[in-house]
This record gives structure tokens, sequence and C-alpha cells, in this order.
């Protein structure tokens, strides 16, 4: 494993360079290749999990050969696998979705460019040990997502596009700011290093002014509920599998990822330490996921609707952060698992019906249970699992977020979160109901099951959604746990950085 | 054993997963793997019983939430009864749905989704640790909802959501009790809680979960109309079974553990059960629906039992239990005896039909002992269930027994009222039909309530072993 | 350093008139001057490779944006309009956070290192053993093709994003023909 | 510190250029502000005074420099904003394509 | 797009050619004096752009130009890859520099791989920007019928 971590950025760059070439050769190259580099980054980062569990120390990554705070050094430790591992998992079945999918849409290699493009700049972040080098990836990953959700050139498209850029980048420069600033202050980009030099420095205005304008950046890219107007737009406007991408993993991976690392491993900030900050986090987080699951349930849109979960279960994600004990990380990270592959499910779900159909609309397709059987049980199973119901993965995060927070003498805050889960239930319900199974108003609308690649997609998330339910336990203790215990540990990153 | 238990749970669920996958199948495999998914497991529990008889017996599967194993299922005397009653019942209800299914489109998803239901339903019964309990609940929960969607109207998939929507909150509710308990006490085992306290809002919380299951108070009116929206056959299962959810994991919950439980809780849940149980009866007295008419009757039952268990002390653990298994048997054959009346004379209003004794003369015979179980009259089985309650009702409060009573009284009431149906003059142009099949499985049902009530003596031996061991 | 404060007062004005002027291309021309205000700024802080990037990229930024104003349209057609209804609220808001931001930036800036006088941690080191370890003679290209190629891989990644991307915005249909959205 | 407040000065007018403006150009330029001041800011943050470039031109000569790290990193920003700037541009060209206007207010999903 | 005057035409081709070799001067001389394959490569692609602007392009010659520019570009990114993997396979780390120490400090072969990654970026970026260009100035071909 120790050589093997750059693969995960150079295998996707190789592939982004080499579609455009392979493209001139035969349309299918495209197809192939893609998929080649998704189903080995998969394996790869399995390979990568089974490393660590078994007991191997976190990979140090020393690019070009130089020291830690010379050179550039990727850092591959139990949370960053655990990210890598969410990217491929979404991304390999998206890419397979992609095939059919594509065959309404021209420039077929710019999409899969972009596509490898957008995994590239997601792996580059969740293995990055470099406060610079992490922006350059979110930049790759977030100017890939920019052009994909304006891939369709659709006035309304491009109209998402340019809103999510400027939101986007907004965000971009604020995080560039802040690093500027630590720069500055620290003179030195690697964050082992850098967490170091803070330490020192102790907690002072300073470092929280620095840290806000950061915190701002992070907050856009993950869509927190006063940021979270481009993601309805963008998610709405993408292709499915990129809104699959977009929702299950780019929000967790630049927003929620990066600002963890930050602020747990860089900052150095725990819930005993700062406490205000911590509370502030679980503030955002209800707000997101209260106000998130009202719009959700207001839409009439079913991918809108999702959209607007997406915020939702985000704020969950927050909110597990913001109580910050044990079991509320440990069911954060395990809900970022979840809900990446669950609302993956649903979005490429509802994007094959909308295929099938031509319609967005709650209200105006119905019955649909009954031609596209797999489509539709595949969006109710991944309904269970985001609503929280055993035995599938979601319904353990949302035990250990609640659990979390009954630890935590926060019993307001585990009640709503429980009762919210029944809004998610709610909306959720709207959609299966009347697009699946209601034929009010309308006939069953006809319509033929999807290609069977994109239902071998849809069933290969289902399968891991229900897999990582009732394997909760090795997932836990193979994959949540250590990352989670990254997260506990704080500064001992640094000392595991520059000691190996 | 281990084995055996994992087998009597997994059979039917696999099997009913396997009928959900496999769309297509010739009916007569279908109905033949439903069958067979049943009368296995029913032959499981039996040889389950036989070979662990009453007591507990600890089974270690995998360890979940901690380093050392714990254990996750337990066959206990309680547990073991419930399995075979229910996985009995089961396999009459499937029975009966042969025929009374036998023209519906999407019959697979109904077979699937009974044995999926059955299994949960067994294995709840053999939980022992909240995480369990709280799977298999929500398991059933699930299959509860797409069987009251089953006819897929607008109707029935507004029942179906309430249904869901409201158990569901009930039950995340429940969720945050069961994170309170593991939180305090660092352990899921119900056994292992005896002696010591739950925080009043984690226990308060965990009972909210169970009313809305087990419909009493202020959370029964999803109840009603699930069963008049779902297929015959299937109100049978849920308000025979499926409601008893919420009941069955009080006994294991605040009983079985010997948690401590403040001084006002007996009365704060015979309150609840009995003001369930009185308002249910009124409204029972009003709608013209009998299918509507015995599911407000459910509501009502299910308050007595919630009577009994909260004075458990001394006998009303066991009365609790008995009219549990009473109820059970003489509402599924109630149920299923008005689908019979409900198929042949496509009649839902009780004011439309008279008569009907001249013309289906076997169903209103089983039909009125099962109605006279219910009522309590003896020596069927409903009487001495009712009996206990109320006797251990007067001993914990009377107030609440003299609710009790009224209830019982009101239950005479409503239920002639429903027999009405079957006595007077024959109406024009309606007549009823004794079907074959479907009369059998009723017959069956109002036989068990009758011989089960010559039985009681052993039965109640059964039970005080069963639960003695367990406690 | 007086001569820096002037080109940075020039970069303001320039600035404000891009802003504020209602002919696109004279602002986009504007811009420039800020661009190029910019790449003097860069020399006379001692950094000749960002001035020669930065004054190529502004010239190319330009011509990108002199090139979408010919195919488009000259006017700024906001300009001049009174301020509407909706738009107080956004200019209120904003002009609370940049007093705010003013405000909390000199605090920061307080506590930063003063102008001219760098911490220089790192950079200590890539000054010392550059040209011994690399070979490069240039500490920039040093930095960015041998201690940080990593970077530099990311921003040619970037760059190569940006042009398929704007391959990509630019197809004139995304959809095919409308067929049926049946298989074939 | 003044010259760092003249960078956040810059930012800010470009932020009001986003934030306030209503045309998409207007926008884009706001956009290459930031960038601007965000570069500047870090070049202004290596600077040192009466210090060389970081060019080394004779092997023996007094390595009295500037900080060279910032200025490989503002070389990547440059470029990273180059790119941006391109892709809203072609974006922006696209919508004026759809609605003959700059004007937000008349383009239906941007307004929120 | 349309061409200008034999005038600007005359001197645009004198310049244009200038302005390539001197784009190439400053990419290989990156590791030496300012600049680099960046500033180089836009140099480059200036150039082209200027070439462009003065002579007017038909469709075809965009068709062409438009291909040839996608193939060095993603050349340029293989190869840039490449020159990282070569440390890579060769044992060493990812973008490790092998060649640090062949060739004399201050001359042009010295460097090790900083001059071939400066060409690599110099391809890259010239055959990107100019790419770029024709998506948003001329797109005869690249964007048919104008808006």
């Amino acid at each position: 494993m120790d050589r093997l971590v750059p693969l995960f950025v150079v295998l996707p760059l190789a592939g982004a360079f080499l579609v455009p070439l392979l493209a001139k050769l035969w349309r299918g190259l495209t197809d192939i290749t893609a998929n080649l580099v998704g189903a080995v980054l998969v394996g790869l980062s399995v390979y990568g999990l089974v490393h660590l569990a078994t007991g191997s120390p976190a990979v140090v990554y020393k690019m070009g050969g130089w020291m830690p705070p010379l050179g550039i050094t990727l850092v591959y430790d139990s949370l960053s696998a655990l990210v890598v591992l969410i990217t491929n998992l979404v991304g390999f079945p998206a890419l397979l979705f992609s095939v059919r999918y594509l065959d309404k849409f021209t420039g077929r290699w710019r999409y899969y460019t972009l596509f490898m493009l957008l995994l590239a700049g997601m792996n580059g972040v969740a293995i990055s040990g470099d406060m610079f080098n992490m922006f350059v990836f979110i930049e790759i990953a977030a100017i890939a997502s920019y052009a994909l959700v304006a891939f369709g050139t659709e006035a309304e498209e491009l109209e998402a596009g340019f809103k999510y850029m400027v939101m986007g980048e907004i965000g971009g420069l604020a995080i560039l700011f802040s690093i500027a600033m630590l720069y500055a202050k620290t003179s030195t980009l690697n964050m082992a290093d850098m967490s170091q030099v803070l330490a020192r420095m102790g907690q002072t205005p300073w470092f929280w002014l620095v840290l806000g304008p950061m915190l701002v950046g992070f907050a856009i890219k993950m869509a927190m509920v006063p940021f979270h107007s481009w993601l309805p737009d963008a998610h709405l406007s993408a292709p499915a599998p990129v809104s699959a991408m977009l929702s299950g993993v780019f929000i967790k991976v630049l927003g929620v990822y990066a600002m963890v690392r930050v602020v747990f491993n860089v900052f150095g900030l725990a819930r005993a330490t700062a406490p205000a900050f911590f509370n502030m986090l679980v503030g955002f987080g209800l707000v997101s996921i209260i106000a998130g699951g009202l719009l959700a349930i207001t839409q009439k849109n079913y991918k809108r609707l999702l959209a607007y979960s997406t915020v939702s279960q985000v704020g969950y994600i927050l909110l597990g952060f913001g109580i910050g004990n044990h079991w509320a990380i440990v069911g954060a990270l395990f809900h970022m698992l979840a809900h990446a592959v669950t609302k993956g499910l649903l979005f490429l779900a509802s994007r094959s019906v909308e295929r099938q159909t031509g319609s967005r609309e709650i209200g105006t397709i119905g019955g649909l249970e009954k031609s596209m059987p797999i489509t539709a049980w595949s969006y109710i199973l991944g309904s269970m699992s985001l609503a929280g119901v055993p035995p599938f993965a979601g319904f353990f995060s949302k035990l250990f977020i609640i659990l979390g927070a009954v630890a935590a003498k926060m019993y307001w805050v585990a009640i709503l979160a429980a009762l919210f889960s029944t809004v998610t239930l709610g909306y959720l319900l709207k959609v299966i109901n009347s697009v699946f199974f209601s034929r009010k108003g309308v006939e069953p609308t006809p319509a033929k099951e999807s290609p069977p690649m994109m239902l071998l997609a849809m069933v290969m998330l289902v399968v891991l959604a229900f897999a990582f339910g009732v394997g909760f336990k090795p997932v836990l203790d193979w994959v949540v746990r250590p990352a989670a215990e990254v997260l506990f540990s704080g500064l001992a990153y640094a000392r595991m950085v520059l000691g190996g | 054993m281990t084995g055996l238990v994992a087998a009597v749970i997994l059979v039917p669920i696999v099997l009913g997963i396997l009928l959900l996958i496999l769309r297509r199948l010739s009916p007569w495999a279908r109905n033949l793997i439903a069958v067979l998914g049943s009368a296995a497991t029913l032959g499981l529990a039996i040889v389950l019983w036989v070979t662990a008889g009453p007591g507990s017996h600890n089974l270690w599967l995998m360890g979940v939430l901690g380093a050392a194993p714990v254990p996750l299922l337990m066959v206990d005397g309680i547990g073991l009864l419930l399995v075979v009653l229910f996985s009995f019942v089961w396999l009459l209800v499937t029975i009966y749905s042969l025929s009374y299914m036998k023209d519906y489109p999407f019959q697979d998803d109904y077979y699937g989704f009974l044995l999926v239901m059955l299994g949960s339903m067994v294995g709840f019964c053999l939980s022992q640790n909240l995480l369990m309990i709280y799977l298999f609940w929500e398991v059933a929960g699930m299959a509860t909802w797409r069987l009251v969607a089953f006819y897929r109207n607008d109707r029935e998939i507004r029942a179906a959501t309430k249904t869901l929507f409201m158990t569901f909150t009930g039950s995340v509710l429940m969720l945050v009790g069961f994170a309170g308990i593991f939180v305090e006490h660092q352990t899921l085992n119900v056994n292992s809680l005896a002696g010591s306290g739950i925080s009043i809002w984690a226990s308060l919380l965990i009972l909210v979960g169970m009313i809305t299951k087990s419909a009493s108070l202020p959370f029964y009116i999803w109840l009603p109309d699930a069963h008049t929206a779902a297929p015959s056959p299937m109100s049978a299962l849920l308000s025979g079974i499926i409601a008893k959810i919420g009941l069955i994991a009080y006994l294991r919950i605040f009983i079985q553990s010997q948690v401590v439980l403040p001084s006002w809780w007996p009365l704060l849940v015979a309150g609840l059960g009995v003001g369930g149980s009185l308002l249910a009866a009124g409204c029972a007295l009003r709608v013209k629906d009998y299918k509507r008419v015995l599911a407000f009757s459910t509501v009502s039952q299910l308050g007595y039992i919630f009577i009994g268990f909260a004075f458990a002390e001394g006998f009303g653990l066991m009365a609790g239990v008995i009219y549990l298994v009473a109820h059970c048997l003489a509402k599924a054959g109630l149920f299923m005896a008005m689908g019979i009346v409900e198929r042949t004379t496509h009649k839902r209003n009780i004011d439309e039909l008279s008569g009907l004794a001249h013309s289906m003369p076997v169903t209103a015979v089983s039909c009125a002992v099962l109605m006279l179980s219910i009522i309590g009259l003896p020596p069927l089985l409903g009487f001495f269930g009712k009996f206990y309650v109320i006797l251990a009702a007067v001993k914990g409060n009377l107030v609440i027994a003299t609710g009790g009573i009224i209830a019982a009284v009101m239950t005479v009431l409503y239920m002639l009222r429903v027999y009405r149906m079957f006595t007077g003059e024959p109406r024009e142009g309606i007549t009823g039909r004794d079907s074959g099949v479907m009369t059998t499985v009723v017959v069956v049902l109002a036989a068990a309530s009758l011989v089960l009530g010559f039985l009681f003596p052993y039965l109640s031996r059964f039970l005080d072993q069963g639960i003695v061991a367990a406690l | 350093m007086t001569e820096i404060y002037v080109v940075l007062i020039a970069m303001l004005a320039a600035a404000v008139v891009a802003i504020e002027v209602k002919d696109l291309l004279a602002a986009a021309v504007a811009m420039g001057m800020v661009g190029f205000s910019v790449a003097i700024a860069f020399i006379l802080v001692q950094a000749p490779d960002l001035a020669i990037v930065q004054i190529v990229v502004e010239i190319l930024t330009v011509v990108f944006f002199a090139a979408v104003i010919l195919r488009t349209t000259h006017t700024d057609t906001t300009v001049g309009k009174r301020l509407k209804q909706e738009l107080v609220f956004p200019a209120v808001v904003y002009g609370g956070f940049a007093l705010l931001f003013m405000v909390l930036a000199c605090r920061v800036f307080s506590e930063l290192p003063a102008f001219g006088e760098p911490v220089m941690r790192v950079a200590r080191d890539y000054i010392a053993i550059g040209l011994q370890q690399t070979g490069a003679a240039n500490l920039v290209a040093a930095v960015i093709l041998d201690f940080r190629a990593y970077d530099t891989l990311g921003e040619v990644v970037v760059l190569f994003t940006a042009v398929v991307g704007v391959l990509t915005v630019v197809r004139r249909l995304g959809r095919k023909a409308d067929k049926k959205p049946e298989e074939k | 510190m003044i010259p760092f407040l003249v960078c956040v000065l810059l930012f800010l007018f470009g932020l009001y250029a986003i934030v306030v403006k209503r045309n998409l150009i207007k926008m884009i330029i706001g956009f290459c502000f930031m960038e601007y001041a965000v570069n500047l800011f870090f070049a202004f943050a290596g600077f040192k005074r009466e210090a060389l470039a970081p060019i080394i031109t004779d092997p023996d000569m007094a390595r009295n420099f500037v900080d060279p790290l910032p200025q490989a990193l503002v070389l990547t920003a440059i470029v990273i904003g180059l790119a941006t700037t391109a892709l809203m541009l072609a974006l922006a060209m696209r919508i004026y394509a759809k609605y003959k206007t700059f004007d937000i207010t008349e383009i239906r999903r941007l307004k929120g | 797009m349309r061409g200008m005057t034999s005038i600007v035409q005359t001197v645009a081709g004198l310049v244009a050619g200038m302005l390539f070799l001197y784009g190439c001067y400053i990419t290989l001389h990156g590791h030496l004096t300012p600049g680099g394959g960046f500033a180089g490569g836009v140099i480059v692609a200036a150039s082209f752009i200027l070439m462009s602007l003065a002579f007017g392009s038909v469709e075809d010659s965009e068709r062409s130009s438009y291909r040839f520019s996608s193939f060095f570009e993603s050349l340029g990114g293989l190869l840039f890859l490449g020159v990282g993997l070569v440390g890579y396979f060769a044992g060493y780390a990812f973008l490790n520099n092998l060649w640090a120490m062949v060739g004399r400090p201050l001359h042009l072969v010295s460097g090790g791989i900083i001059p071939l990654a400066n060409i690599a970026i110099g391809l890259k970026v010239g055959a990107g920007l100019w790419a770029i260009f024709l998506a948003l100035g001329a797109s005869q071909y690249v964007m048919k019928e104008g808006p």
C-alpha cells in the first residue's frame, strides 16, 4: 500500500488524459476506460482499507521524496481511507449508470473526462496532507462539477451551473484567503507542521478569525443552510450520475471531510477545548435538518425534493460532529457512508424514472411499480435506508447520532433528530406513493424498465446499503471507528505524519 | 438450538424475499411456497417448543456494540407460546388468503410480505435485545405498510401512509428511549437491567412508541383506517398479531427486565389503557362499517391488556397474556369471518345487512363463538383473560376497574350490534354464502378459542412456569 | 516603498472604474489595468515570475473577455438604473458585511507578521538547499516543479478541467435530437 | 499592514461586484478582483525588505531572498483563477445566447 | 471570424513567429530565469491567437486546429504524469526528481525533471488556452450557427 497511495489521484488523471485521445479511436473505448478506472479505484480503496484494518500504520507518502515541511505529503490514514472508499464506492456505480444514460447526450468523452477529474479531485482532497494542495484539488473537483452541472447546456442547466459556480467560487476564494493568512502567520503549509505551530500559539482571537472564512467556504461547499441555495438547482440540472456524486460524495468530501480535517487535526479543536464552537455546529446542524426537511416536504419535483433532503441529511452529519462525543462522531462518519450510498441510489433511481417517463413532477406519473419494479424497489429500499429503517445502513447512523446526543445529555436534540427522520420518511413516502403506487388521476404511466446496465448500478448500491446495515459491526470496527479515532486523537495526527 | 432459532426466523423471511424477487412465478408455485413457508415456521416452532420447553435459554449470536458478545435472542416460555400461537394463526390466515385473494393482482407482493412479516414477528417474540426488538419491530412495520396499501387505491395508500407515519414516529421516539437506556446502563439486553431504574424521560418515550404501535389512547387513530383499508386476512393479522407488538415489547422491557419503575407508572399505563378502552368502545357504538367496529373493538381490547400489564404484580401479567392469546385468536377469526361476509355480500354497512345466518349458518355460529370470547363469556378463553384483568385492576385501582367493567359492558353492546346482521329476516338480494376453505379457517379459530377455554388450567400452569422461569 | 502605494491606489481606482463603467469592453480594459497594476506590484515585491505570468494571463483574460463581449453585447444595461427594491437588501447586507470584514481584517493583520518581515520557516530551507538538491537556479521553479510539483500537477489539471469544461459548455446541442425516450 | 488592507479592499470590491451588481460580466470581473486580491496578499506575505528575487545567478551569492514559496503558490492560484474565469465566461456567453441579456434580474433562476 | 487588413497581417506574421520562439525560450529556461512552462505556454498560445485574429479563420482550419489542440493538451497532461511516473516506476516516490544532479547548475541542462515538466506544461497550457480561445471567440466549428 505504501507505494499505491498516489494512484488514487494518478489513475483517474491518467484516465482523464487518455479518454480524449481514445475517443478519437472508438467511442466504446471511453466507456471501457472510465469504468475500468472506476473499478480499479474501488478495488484499490478496499485494499487500502484492509491494509489499514489489519493493523498497518497510516501511510504517509512523501511526494517527490521530500520530507514533510518541505514537500507535499499524502496522508492515507483511516479517515482518508473512509472518504476515499465513499468516493469510489459511489463513483463506480455512477460510471456504470452513465454508460447508457449518456445515450441521450452529445459529448460523451467530455463527460467522462470531467467525471474522471471529479474523482481525481475528490480523491486528492481526501488523501492530501497539505493545505494548499487540498485547495488545488478542491478546485479541480469543483470546476469539474460546475461544468458537469451545465452538461446538458439547456438554459436552466447553464443558469444553475453559473449560480453554483458563483457560490462555489466565493467559497473557494474564502478558503484560499484563509490559507494565505495561515501561511503568513505560520509560514508552513503542511497540515501536520501547521497544527504544531498553531498549537504553540494558542487560541487567540486571531485563531478564530482565520478559521472563520475557511468555515464559510466549507459551509458553502457542503450546502449548510444559509448557503444552500445553489444545491437544489445544481442537483436538478446535473446528469443523474453527477447528481448522485454531488449529493452523495462531493459535498461530503469537499465540505464535511475538509472541514473536520482542518478543525480537528489542524486546529486541534475538540468538544472539551472549544464547547462554543461545537455548540454552534450543533445549532447549524439542527437548522439544516429542520429547514432542509421542511423545504423538501413542500417540493413537487422529485429531484428537487431529494436535493433538499440532502441539505437536511448534511445537517445530521454536522450535528454528529457538533455533539462531538464518541458515538456522535462515529454516527456522523457512518452517516457519511450511509448517506452517500443511499442518496446516490435515490438520485440514480429517480433519474431512471425521469428517463423512462420524461416527467419529473410528482402527480403526473403514477403506478410505476408495476412497469419498472427494480427501479421502484431500489428507490423504496433506498428511502428506507435514508429514513433510518433497520436493517439498512441509514438506521445505524441515525442510532449512533441519537446515542451520541443522549450521551451528551442533549435530549431535545436527540428527539428532534429522531422526529426529523420521520419527516424524511414523510417526504420520501410522498414520492413513493404517488410515483410508484398511486394510480390516482393518472393512468399507470407506460414505461419500460431501464436498461440492465443502469439497473446493475442501482442494485449494486442497494446491496451496499443493505450490507453496510447488516454488517454494521465489521464496518464499524474496521472502517468507522478508526476514522473517528483519527479525529479524536486531534494533534496526534501531526506527530504521526511528521514522525513517520 | 441456535440453528433452530435462526431457522425459524430466517426460513419465512428468506422465502418471503424469494417471493418478492421472483415475481411471475406460476400462481401454483407461489401459493405452495406461501403455505409451506408458514407451515414450516409452525413446524419449526413446535420442534423448538418440544426441544426447549418452557424456561429460558440464552442464545449467543454475533456480538453487537461492545467487545463481549451479547445475547440477542432468547427462547423462553412466553416467547415460545407466542411464536407457536402466531405461526398457527398465520398458517390459517395464509390458507384463508388462498381463496380470499384469488382474484387480485400483486399476489406475489402479498404473500412475500406476509412471510417477511411472519419471520419478523417470530424474531420479535424471541428478542431480548433492544436492538433486535427495534429491528424486527420496524421490519414488521414496513411489511404492514405495504400490506395495508395492498389495493393501491388512494384511500388505502393514505391509510397505509398514516399507519406507517404514526408508528414510525412512535418507534423513533422509542429509539431515543433505547439510546437513553444504552447510555445509562451500557447494555442493550433487557435482562441485565434488573433492579436498576430507567430515567423517566426514556421510559416515557419508550411508552409512547408502544402505545402508538399498540394503538392506545392518544395515538390510536391510525388503526381503524388501516383495518378498514387492508384486505380482510391482513386485518386479521393486523388486529390479532401486529397490534400486539407494542404489548409484547412492554412485557419484555418493563416487566421481564424487572426495572424499577416510578410509583405512578401503573396508574399512568392503566389509565391510558382504560381511557383508550372506553373511548374506542364509544366509537365502536357509533360507526356503521363492521370492519371499523371491529377495529375500534381492537383498540378497546388492547387497552384491557395494557391494564393487565400495568398491574403486573400478582396475576395481572398472566391475565394480560391470556387475554392477548384469546384476543389474537378471536379477533383474527372475526375479521376473517367479516371478510367472508364482505366477499359474498359486497356490503360493509351494518344497517344494510340482516339475516345472514340463514344463508351462511356455519360462519354465523363461529362468529358468535368468537364474539362471545371477546365479550368474555365463560368458558371461552376470553372470559378468563377479562376476568383476571378486572380482578387485577380491582386490586390496583378501583376507578380503573370500574372503567374496565363499563368498557366490558360496552363491548357486549357493540358486538351485539354487529351480530344483528346475522339475525333477523334475510333481506332482498343480499345473500351470504359459507365458502369452504375460508369458513373452515374461521371454524378452526372458534374451536381453538373454545378448546383453550376448557384447557385453561393447563395453559395457566404452562404460563406460570414460563413466566416464572423467565423472570 | 512609496511606489507600491502608488500602484495600489491606481489599482483600486481602476477597479472602481471597472465595476461601475457602463461599457463592458471598457470594464474589461479597466480590469486589465487592475491586472497590470497587480503585475507591477509583483515586480515591486521581487516576484518576477509572478509578474510575467500575471501579465500574460492578464492579456489572455482580457482577450477572452473581449472575445465574449464582442460576440454578445457592449452595454451593461444594469448600470444607471435606479436601485431596485430587491437590490436594496443585498446592498445593505453587503455594506454591513464589508464593514465587519474590514474591522476583523484589521484585527487579524495586527497579529500577522508586519509587511516586509515574513517568518520564512520552510522557505529558509528552500533557499538553503534548493540549488543543490534540485539543480534549478530559479528557486520558484524549484519549488513549483520539484518540492511542490504535485501542486503544479494539480494546477495543470485545473486548467485541463477548465478547457474541457469550456468545450463542454459551448456545445451547441447538449442532448441528441429528441427521439422517443425508448431504447433501440 | 496597509498593503494587506488594500488587498482586503480589493477583495471587498470584487465581492461588491458579485453581490450587488446584476450583470454577469461584472460579476466575473468581480471574481477576477477577488483572485487578484488573494494573490497579492500571498505575494505580500512573502515579501522581505531589502531582499532579492529568489533566482540564483551566481552559486556563491549571498542568499538574501524573498520567500519563494508564496510565489509558487500564487503561480498556481493565478492559473486556477484563469481557469475559473474562462469557464465562467463560457457559461455567461451561453446564457446570453439563450436570454439575450446579461442582466440577472431578467434571468429566471439566478435571481435567488 | 474575419481577418484584418494586410498591414496587420504582415506585422502579425512577423510578431507571431517571434512570439512563438520567445514562448519556447521562456519554457525552456524556466528553471533558470523567471517564467516557465506556464508563462511560455501562454505566450505560445498568444502567438496562435494573434495569427487567428489577424488572418481570420474558416471552419476547416478551426476544425483541424481544434483537434490539434485537444490532442496536444492530453499529450501534455500525459507527459507530465509520465515525468512523475518515471520516478515512481524507478522505485522512488511519485514526481521524484531523478536526474537532479545531471548537468551543471545554472545551465540549460540541469534541474532534472524540471525542464521536462516545463515542456509538458508548456504544451498543455499552449494547447489548452488556444482551445479555450477557439471556443469562446472563433467557434464556427465548435459552436455552429452563432447566437
